[in-house]
């Protein structure tokens, strides 16, 4: 046990990218079996692998648990350095979980080069790891940058018409937005005196100005990546084009790194500039709940639509983590694991719809509960959900978020409720228009109700969803060391 | 005035006349001629420097063989001049002013106070029985006998560069490549149809 | 007596000049190659003046070099000419412009 | 006693998961035997506990702890008072009618199990509200009976006009809900927990704590938590400005519109109100606010009551004009007053829903009263149900209504909120109205010549023992509840320590002064024929006997003369068409604004595809610069060899 003790987390790194190579071996598409057997196989394996990190996990103290070192680039002293704490673990299990299901969903929708789309996957979930575990700034940049590859390809692939367009708007979008970190990694290498760790990051004290630099460089990387209002249009089209493992990947997890990032990078390290920056954070956020929630309310297609309702939720982390209360980070991470669940459950619906008919579109669908009330009871679950409605995991963090925003603000809360309504609306709304009323369309009258793995993964995810909903204290017992240290860390000035 | 600075001035007149009806005169022929007349007079001008051997290679090098050259190439493209006109008048406002401009500046910084006679007094001339070539040998194979490799090599290059780019295999001519015909075997020349002997021809080689 | 001035600007004027006949004329190729050659002389010309001023023979050896690199210059120079004129049936510099960006 | 507490909710979400899951295998009766069990053995157990509850048995304590988040701890846990002990008798009892009715009722609908599985999930998630002794379980409840009124008034997905009104409805819900979270914000901001015990003590304390708001004025902390909460309150008990749902639910099912949209769910607004008594006597701003809509929903919501031709929406808008009693009697700080009036309300609103229905049953789903008349000889039954019930409603002595009624109606007189006269002629003016409406309803479907066709009257006949029983047993105590429980419920120790009443706003003794001590049901009913209700409701069922019996002609007549009034009760004051043109219309014009002009004009069109293009240009302009011929490149080194040379020589 001592070897998988001490290198539990590169086991979840370096296993699903071995796991993707071997996949690649299973060539073309007579294996397409085989290759799909292979991708659950590892994912859960990997799943498994993630298990003993709870278990194992001490929750009563803030520091990171299974460490590893390893020199990796001495001229520079950048290490191989993984480590995780109570913010980074929920987000690594959220990633093996939710491959696992992405891979059950592969199984009936994709046809063509299963290898590669299989392997990506599980390249990608590696690398995602790699980004939560990662405790060496460069490291983090690797993974960070490496992990956009195969998203791009699987949105450039194997996306819908618009794929290409699509795919290099994302990967633009983000890279721009990440170099400006890079920067500032290396700023910051030369004033703590030649590391990158960033523990030492966490310590160095900074002017006002160098602060505010800094934190508008990780303000560029991770506003991209959430997204935030100005900057998020690349998420509707990525999600409109991206295969349905894709989106679940995109929205479930890769939004979760730029909150992440905040609560790594920008609160610990540039507290002042954050403190003081915050207003202009919070109207940010602000306008992404409200603004981006209307203009889902007049979407035609459901990808998009649940597209803009993810940057409108994500609005809700951004706005709990720049109260620098406990509560309110509590919520942006509780927040951030739920819309995992409940995006990710609500593109694999949409999927479901699109394998069978292949039409995004909310006009060709109506009346589906008649031939598909299976589906129809999730799909209004996973509706239900989305609007936040108690008992869902998505109430908890909307709750805790209004709870802290209430103390810093009124008027924040106030706006900040106004996703009670207009959350509901446009979900009930396409509800209504797809789910409910009379069959229009002859396609949807013989619709096949859904089959077993889709079944399988609805009800897991929709599993998840009570749980969470239900008895959200074991989620936040896991991070309320971690969080407690990083509202002190946020709260201290640094000048 | 001395005879020195009456031909030169004399020569430099020439110079500049031919240089510019090099650049202005409409058939290539011409400005050909032209060319050969500038390289004379400038031939002349480095003899009142004392640098006959220069002069006299400048004349065999440039007239003699790049002059040739460039006539041969003349007379063998068959260059409408006719068409060369148009646009000509177009630019030569602009050119001559620039010209104009980069010629004041070089007067401005050539002429004055480092280069005048006071700074740069003239040296009295050499002996007679100078040798302004012997003493160039001297240098050439001491001094600079790399560099005169190098040269010896670069003409090479150009030789060999010039005949491959203007190579040209016409189909229609006949020629032999030596090479080839060195490599033939018994195989491409010889073929036997058929072993026609008779019966009574094998027992004979038998014996 | 003559300054060394006057050399020089001479060799600044054939300079002006053979540049004018570069850029000025829609002629054909050949008087390019002319003028490259002319804007050598100009530059020899100034070498000799100063290695006669100088009283040091080294600038004389300099132009020796110019005038052999100048002759295979004109020489591939010609060359190139002819393969132009051979594919373009016409050396017009109007022509010349296959490196448009 | 608290496993029977816990088993209370649990047995309803049992049977509904059982109904709803395995609905199919289970067969119908499967699915109905289960939850009526369920729901039977809810309603015994709340019963049990009521009485425990009677003989001192309180209860208050967590079942588990849902989320510790910065050290406040948020618990799911039950509060088991005479109030809530009320309520839950009440919900178990009129859902157990329910549901046995439905059997009738929904005989040959497909959606059977499906049906029953949605109203007994409603009890339990009405149970939870009612039992909550913290606000974060209150609001649990408080939306997942938003959630199943939406998924019951939706029930027939197929019909437009319902998956219309069931959106409609959860969104005016959210709005209040809105509202109603702010609320709880604010309350764990000014008290630091949700647990009622702890905030109801520390309230008096907080009392004059203030705050300014951005316009300058000041706001006490009181008044803000209870405005909010009341807001939430209108949602769910539609008030006026979020009343616009109420009649539209009407859609849905009669069984639900007798259970949710009349007797329970409608009520959870008062029963909070109630609930947060020490709240909100520490607020009179908040109280007259309460008092004042409650006066405006009970009078003008009555007023529509008069023209509407659809049987379901004339016992729809006469239910929104009783809540509009009910918040009065909250407003008038008379909470005791008020549950009274919601238990006597429950029973005889959801008998004449269900009477409305078993006459829907019988006219083949026909709702329109036009179509009806002299039912009274087919279905005898239902007609005395029905009688019994509208007698109630009028608020005649010897039932239910009149007590509560007349208690809200004295309440009101003795409270001195500003806005207690308007409210006091409001209500006055509402119990004529009230009667009237209710005769009407009675007379054109009841009494008069048949004015169905041929095919429908042969058919008439009365409905089965499975609709009329419930009928029946909710007839009963819409009869005695009145004078069983008016004089221990109002002026007895019924309610202890469950409802706070502030000494000063105190109307409800102010009622046992005026009737100088003897405040026994027999002395109020002797003492109706010297009050002016009694006579205001006896002249509107004298009108509505006059205008639908001796002279069928007057109420074409009156509605031609005052055509415009008659035009603007039809079309509901205009307030629908006015929130879909405002909100509805108003937000998806600006979702389209900020989409087409926003998204993707400004953010995608300028700064992204913009940049992309700008850069295209650029290239295109250095394009340009690269002619091909040698003699620019020439040129172009010239001159800047001159730019430099003279840049060196003058610098």
């Amino acid at each position: 046990m001592g070897f998988f003790e001490q290198h539990i987390l590169s086991i979840l790194i370096w296993l699903p990218v071995v796991g993707g190579l071997l996949v690649l071996a299973t060539g073309d598409d007579r294996g397409a079996d085989i290759a799909r057997k292979i991708g659950i196989g590892f994912s859960l394996a990997t799943f498994v692998a993630s298990i003993p990190l709870y278990i194992g996990f001490n929750s009563s103290t803030s520091d990171m648990q299974f460490i590893e070192h390893a020199s990796w680039i001495d001229r520079y002293n950048i290490e191989y350095f993984l480590g995780i704490d109570g913010i980074s673990l929920p987000l690594i299990l959220l990633t093996t979980f939710l491959t696992v299901i992405v891979m059950f969903a592969a199984l009936s929708s994709v046809r063509e080069r299963v290898a590669q789309y299989v392997a990506a996957f599980l390249i990608m979930e590696g690398l995602m790891v790699g980004v939560f575990s990662a405790l060496d700034s460069i490291l983090f940049y690797v993974f960070w940058e490496a992990m956009l590859i195969p998203m791009y390809l699987i949105i450039g692939i194997w996306g819908g018409t618009n794929r290409v367009y699509a795919s290099i708007k994302f990967f633009l979008y983000t890279l721009l937005g990440s170099l400006l970190m890079l920067v500032s990694f290396i700023y910051l290498y030369n004033v703590t005196g030649g590391s990158f760790s960033i523990q030492s990051f966490h310590d160095v004290p900074l002017g006002m100005t160098a602060q505010t630099l800094i934190f508008i460089a990780f303000f560029s990387a991770f506003a991209v990546k959430i997204p935030m209002f100005p900057v998020h249009t690349w998420l509707p089209d990525a999600h409109v084009e991206a295969p349905t493992g894709g989106s679940v990947i995109l929205a479930a997890i890769m939004l979760k790194m730029g909150g992440y990032g905040f609560l790594r990078f920008s609160l610990p390290v540039t507290p002042d500039a954050s403190a003081n920056l915050a207003g202009f954070m919070i109207a940010l956020s602000l306008i992404a709940v409200v603004y981006i929630a209307l203009v889902a309310l007049v979407q035609f297609d459901m990808k998009k639509l649940i597209a803009y309702s993810s940057i409108s939720h994500m609005g809700f982390v951004t706005l709990g983590i720049f109260l620098f209360t406990v509560r309110g980070i509590e919520g942006a991470m509780v927040q951030m694991i739920s819309h995992g669940f409940i995006s990710g459950a609500l593109f694999l619906c949409v999927g479901v719809l699109y394998d069978r008919l292949h039409s995004r579109e909310i006009a060709t669908y109506g009346g589906v509960v008649k031939s598909m009330p299976m589906f129809a009871a999730f799909a209004v679950l996973f509706a239900m959900a989305n609007a936040g409605l108690p008992g869902t995991s998505a109430f908890v963090g909307e709750f805790l978020v209004i709870m802290a925003s209430f103390d810093v603000n009124a008027w924040y809360a106030a706006v900040a409720a106004i996703t009670l309504i207009l959350g509901a609306a446009y979900t009930l709304w396409m509800v209504k228009r797809v789910i409910f009323g009379k069959i229009t369309n002859a396609a949807v009258a013989d619709l096949k109700d859904l089959n077993s793995p889709e079944f399988l993964i609805l009800a897991l995810l929709a599993l998840a969803v009570l749980a969470f909903g239900i008895w959200p204290d074991p989620l936040i017992n896991v991070m309320q060391a971690s969080i407690d240290n990083l509202t002190v860390l946020a709260t201290r000035s640094k000048l | 005035m001395t005879v020195l600075e009456i031909s030169f001035y004399l020569f430099s007149l020439i110079l500049v006349g031919s240089a510019t009806m090099v650049v202005t005169v409409k058939n290539p022929v011409k400005s050909a001629l032209f060319l050969v007349l500038a390289f004379f007079s400038a031939a002349c001008i480095w003899m009142t420097l004392e640098a006959e051997f220069l002069a006299i290679v400048l004349v065999l090098v440039y007239v003699g063989a790049v002059m040739v050259l460039f006539l041969f190439v003349v007379m063998m493209l068959d260059i409408d001049v006719a068409r060369m006109r148009e646009g000509f008048a177009r630019y030569l406002p602009v050119g001559i002013v620039v010209a104009l401009v980069l010629v004041i500046e070089l007067v401005l910084v050539l002429s004055g106070k480092f280069f005048s006679l006071d700074a740069m007094p003239r040296p009295a001339g050499h002996m007679a029985d100078y040798s302004n070539t012997a003493e160039l040998g001297k240098l050439l194979y001491t001094d600079y006998v790399f560099a005169f490799e190098i040269a010896g090599l670069v003409l090479l290059v150009a030789i060999v560069a010039a005949i491959s780019l203007t190579l040209r295999r016409r189909p229609v001519t006949k020629y032999q490549s030596p090479s080839q015909q060195v490599r033939v075997t018994k195989a491409d020349r010889l073929r036997i149809i058929s072993d026609a002997q008779t019966e009574s021809e094998r027992q004979e080689d038998a014996q | 007596m003559i300054p060394l001035s006057n050399y020089l600007i001479l060799g600044a004027i054939l300079f002006a000049i053979s540049v004018v006949g570069i850029f000025l004329n829609r002629k054909n190729l050949v008087v390019i190659l002319m003028s490259i050659e002319l804007l050598l002389l100009a530059a020899n010309m100034n070498f000799v003046a100063f290695s006669h001023y100088l009283g040091d023979a080294a600038g004389q050896v300099f132009v020796f070099f110019i005038l052999t690199v100048a002759a295979a210059e004109s020489a591939i120079g010609l060359a190139i000419l002819i393969i132009v004129f051979r594919n373009r049936m016409s050396i017009n510099v109007e022509d010349l412009d296959e490196l448009k960006g | 006693m608290e496993a029977i507490y816990l088993s209370i909710p649990l047995v309803c979400l049992f049977a509904a998961i059982v109904a709803g899951l395995f609905g199919t295998h289970i067969g119908r009766r499967g699915a109905h035997t289960i939850t009526i069990l369920g729901v039977g053995i809810a309603c015994l157990l709340s019963i049990y506990v009521f009485v425990d509850v009677r003989n001192g048995g309180i209860f208050n304590g967590a079942v588990y702890t849902w989320l510790v988040s910065d050290g406040v701890p948020f618990e799911i846990g039950f509060l088991i008072d005479q109030l809530s002990a009320t309520m839950m008798v009440v919900v178990t009892f009129v859902s157990l009618m329910v549901h046995i009715y439905t059997i009738g009722y929904m005989h040959e609908d497909p959606g059977y199990q499906r049906f029953f599985s949605y109203i007994s999930l409603f009890t339990f998630a009405m149970l939870m509200l009612v039992m909550s002794n913290n606000f974060l379980q209150l609001f649990f409840g408080w939306e997942a009976v938003g959630l199943v009124s939406y998924l019951l008034i939706g029930f027939w997905y197929e019909r437009e006009t319902a998956i219309f009104a069931n959106m409609k409805a959860f969104l005016v819900n959210r709005v209040g809900d809105f509202g109603f979270l702010l609320g709880i914000a604010a309350v764990l901001f000014v008290f630091g927990t949700l647990d009622y015990a702890a905030v109801f003590s520390t309230a008096p304390g907080a009392a004059d704590m203030t705050v300014m708001d951005p316009f300058g004025n000041e706001w006490h902390w009181m008044t803000i938590i209870c405005l909010l909460l009341f807001v939430g309150a209108m949602g769910k008990s539609a008030q006026v400005p979020l009343h616009v749902w109420l009649p539209d639910s009407m859609e849905g099912p009669t069984p639900i519109s007798a259970l949710i949209h009349a007797a329970t769910m409608v009520t959870a607004g008062i029963f909070m109100v109630a609930r947060m008594s020490p709240l909100f006597e520490l607020s009179e701003t908040a109280l007259s606010v309460v008092l004042v809509i409650g006066a405006i929903t009970a009078f003008f919501m009555a007023l529509i009551g008069l023209v509407q031709n659809d049987i379901k929406r004339v016992v729809a808008y006469s239910t929104l004009s009783q809540l509009g009693y009910m918040t009065v009697a909250l407003g008038a700080s008379a909470y005791s007053v008020a549950i009274f009036h919601l238990g006597t309300h429950a029973f005889f609103k959801a008998l004449l829903f269900l009477g409305a229905g078993s006459v829907i049953i019988a006219m083949h789903h026909e709702q329109d009263m036009r179509k009806m008349g002299g039912l009274r000889k087919y279905m005898p039954i239902t007609y005395l149900t029905a009688l019994i019930g509208s007698l109630a409603l009028a608020g005649i002595p010897p039932f239910a209504g009149f007590f509560s009624k007349d208690a809200i109606i004295e309440a009101v007189h003795h409270s001195n909120l500003p806005g207690a006269g308007l409210a006091y002629y409001a209500v006055l003016s509402g119990v004529v109205i009230t009667a009237f409406y209710s005769f009407r309803l009675l007379f054109l479907v009841f009494h008069g010549k048949e004015r169905m066709d041929e095919h429908t009257r042969a058919h008439l006949h009365e409905s089965p023992r499975v609709v009329t029983v419930p009928l029946v047993l909710l007839a009963i105590p819409s009869i005695i509840a009145g004078w069983l429980f008016v004089e221990p419920m109002l002026f007895g120790e019924y309610f202890g320590s469950s409802i706070f009443v502030n000494p000063e706003h105190d109307t409800v003794s102010a009622i046992a002064e005026s009737m100088d001590g003897h405040v026994s049901a027999w002395a109020m009913m002797s003492h109706a024929p010297h009050s002016l209700p009694f006579w205001l409701a006896v002249s509107g069922i004298a009108l509505a006997y006059l205008f639908y019996m001796v002279a069928p002609g007057l109420p074409g007549l009156f509605a031609s003369t005052f055509g415009f009034i008659y035009n603007m009760l039809v079309k509901k004051y205009g307030i629908d068409e006015l929130y879909q043109a405002v909100f509805a219309k108003g937000s998806l014009l600006l979702g389209r604004a900020f989409w087409k002009i926003g998204d993707i004009a400004i953010i995608d069109g300028l700064f992204v595809n913009g940049s992309a293009r700008l850069v295209g240009w650029c290239s295109s302009i250095a394009r340009t610069v690269q002619t091909g011929f040698v003699y620019h490149y020439a040129f172009a080194m010239i001159v800047g060899l001159l730019s430099l040379m003279s840049w060196y020589l003058w610098s």
